[in-house]
This record gives C-alpha cells, structure tokens and sequence, in this order.
C-alpha cells in the first residue's frame, strides 16, 4: 500500500499535496499548476483540464458579478475526498482541484481541475467526474449580482 | 446550547448571522435541533423539511437521529452551487 | 448565414481566426491560448481543455524523444475542417487546436485542444471528439527514439 | 512526369527522398500511380495494397480511379500518428 493510499481526506495534507487542493481568494494560472500536475510522473502522456469562468448571462438574466462562499474545512474536505477517489477509481496518475471564493468579475475563473493520466481516456473520465462531484458535495455557494439584485443560486432546485 | 454554522441563504434567512446558538432541551438528536430551528425561523424550517438545505454534523451530512454531542461542529447547508452553472 | 459558415476549411483564414490552427515548432502557454478562446466571447462558462505531453514510455518501451512530421498545408486544412465541424455539431463558441512539429523532449508539450462553451457538457464532448478526429484525419507522423532506435509509429496497426 | 511528396516512413523506404518524380506511361488514374511505384519501391507498394499508405490528390484522400491531373499536388501517406498515444 503506497502512502497515497493511506492518506485519509479528513487529514489535513501537507507540503506538495496541500496544493493540490485548494479553495482560495486569488485568481491562478493555469500553466502554473499545470507544472504541479507534471512534475508528478514522466509517465503522463494525456491531461484534460477544465475550467469554469463566469458567464455574462445565466438561465436567461443578465449578470454582472457573483460572489462564491464556502464552509472552510469542510469544503476543502469535500475536494480531498473527490480527489482521493478520482486517483482510485479512474487509473490517473494525479489530480489537482482549485476553486475560488470570494468576488469574482464576469469572463474570471472560478474553478479549475487538472487530471493527468498517461492516456487520454481516463484523463477525459476523471476530469469530467470530478467536476461533476464537486457541484455534488461541496459546501460552496454562489451569489448572482443581476441588475434585478441580488439571489443565491440553487443549482439542483 | 449548541452552535450552528449558517451560510448563504440560510444566513440571509437568519437576518445574516453567521452562527446560532440554541439550547436543545428536548433531546440530543439532530431532529431535537431541527425542531428548535423550525420553531425559530419557520423560513428555514421550511427549507429543512423539503430537504433543500441539509444539516452536517462534524464537516458530514447527518442523519435525523444522529445524537449531537457537545464541541461537535454543526451547520445548515443550503443547495451546494459551486463550479459554474 | 455569419460569415463563420460560410468560411471553407480550404481557404486559408487570416487575423484571428489563424491564430486557432495552428502547427507550430514552438512550445505554446496555456494560458496565453487560453486568453484567445475567451476573448471571443463574456458567454463562455466553461471550457475543456486536453493537453497531450510525451510520455517516457511508449507501449512498454522506453523513449528519449520524438520527432513530428507534418504535411504543411494538409494538416492545417484538416484541423481547419475539425474546428468548423466542432463548431456546428456541439453547439460550442470556440475551438483552438494547435499541434507541435519536430523534436519533441520527454515531458514536453505536443498537442493542445481548447473547446469553450456556455455549459461544460457541450466542451468536453466537443474537446473529445476534436483529439480523436484530429488522430484520425490529420497527416502527422511520429518518430519514436528508444534506446534501440528510431522507430515510425503506427497507431492504428 | 508527376510528383509525388514522401513523408514518414514512405520517405525512408525510398531511400529520405523527400518526393518522386515519376513519369505515367499506362494511363492518368491513382491506379496507374500506384502501379509505377510498386514497380520501382516494392516495400512502398506492399503498405499502399494493405491500405496502409494511402495517396493524397490535392490534400485530400484520392480514390484509385481518380484522374491525376498537371499540376495536381500528390503524396503519399502513411498511418496518421498525431496527437500522441
């Protein structure tokens, strides 16, 4: 049993793996975490990212901002796990989870997954689980500013 | 008494308070604590009985009947909606 | 009728639209492709991203390096035809599709596909597609370098 | 006489000719083009029977009973290996 495999998501993690997953205010870039992802194997031959930004429109209304909030601690819990799982189950070499908090302008990031595998299958399957388990279990929530006013989105009503 | 974590709607529904602290004297159970809240803010008792926000007890969704015990960390989680839609 | 449909994968495009096909000797940022895709349009909400790197193995060989060959004018013109496919099938807003020539180092980037859509379901479907279609339309070919030679790579034996 | 580009594998087996001019004696189709270079590069003609070399017209995969045409812009192509594996 490797010592990845005994990492358990209810313990904070450290050093290289802490950045692997995080919820934070800044904006990132994505060559720079790419970096993080590849320098884990020379074996990774096929990465699919994805990278949700803030769209301008939203079922229909116009928007001009959002504001996400989160429960600290256990929403970075939530993305351990998604990412513990992910390495377990799709044949991946790693995975990396970010998303952001705070005020976010429209056209900005807000959410960024990276899985590197050494084919691109499992990279494509693991990266698109992945993001759909974080909409799924993660305690983060998501305020439109529309010209209306203000709501908190329910995304499975 | 216990305190309760709230966020996003169920935090405006509080009239933005970020925590509740409620005395529980009719038992232990996270359904005790629902009761006290329903009775409180009907708005977000609403909310709880058609399971639209769920309550997490140490950092996981909890049963009704899990017993809540003293320094356990406790939250109302309205609908998640991170990523982008 | 916009004028995107009525543009042939055959005629050769100018401005910007050149900028998403491309092959190309020089490595690419991600970022900087990135800020293409999106600077097309505030409806963007989601994008899919697949990154192709060279892995230090191959079909349990090991390899030092690669070599890519492409045939100048067909392979742009194929890639052409992916993008405006991808486009009209998968209901996206933009597709950039760049694809590296020559030596190619261990680790080193080699193919880059970026389909941005309102909705993320839409993006991955269409990145898929887009590196799948690209292995099998677009004249490029690979020389393995192993330990005991170069080798032309077949993938479809 | 037409000329014919190499690439890949195709290229090596004639010896890293980078193209072939040939002359069509017995006809104008992809066919009589193909039977010239089997004639002249027995291990290329093997590839394009198996259908693994196949020959472009004009940057797009040509037919064997198409017409060559002057001018046409002809190559050989072996199996497409972009991306990476």
């Amino acid at each position: 049993m490797s010592l990845e495999q005994v990492t358990k998501a209810d313990q904070p993690v450290t050093g290289d793996e802490a950045m692997l997953v995080r919820v934070q205010r800044e904006d990132f870039s994505i060559d720079e975490e790419l970096r993080r992802v590849r320098a884990r194997s020379k074996r990774i031959g096929g990465i699919a990212i994805f990278l949700g930004t803030a769209r301008d429109r939203s079922k229909g209304k116009d928007v001009d901002g959002i504001t996400f909030e989160h429960y600290e601690g256990m929403a970075q819990k939530k993305l351990r796990e998604i990412r513990e799982r992910a390495l377990k189950d799709f044949g991946i070499i790693e995975l990396l989870i970010l998303h952001r908090y705070g005020e976010i302008g429209i056209g900005d990031n807000i959410v960024l997954i990276i899985a590197g595998a050494e084919h691109r299958a499992e990279a494509f399957q693991a990266c698109k689980w992945a993001i759909d388990e974080l909409k799924q279990i993660t305690p983060i929530w998501k305020l439109e500013h529309t010209p209306e006013g203000e709501v908190w989105v329910e995304e499975h009503p | 008494m216990v305190t309760v974590r709230l966020f996003g709607m169920t935090k405006m529904l509080a009239g933005n308070q970020g925590a509740l602290s409620l005395a529980l004297p009719d038992g232990r159970r996270v359904k005790d604590l629902v009761a006290v809240i329903e009775a409180a803010y009907p708005k977000i008792g609403e909310l709880l009985q058609k399971k639209k926000v769920l309550v997490s007890v140490n950092q996981d969704i909890a049963h009704e009947d899990l017993e809540v015990r003293d320094g356990d960390e406790i939250a109302l989680l309205p609908p998640f909606a991170g990523g982008n839609s």
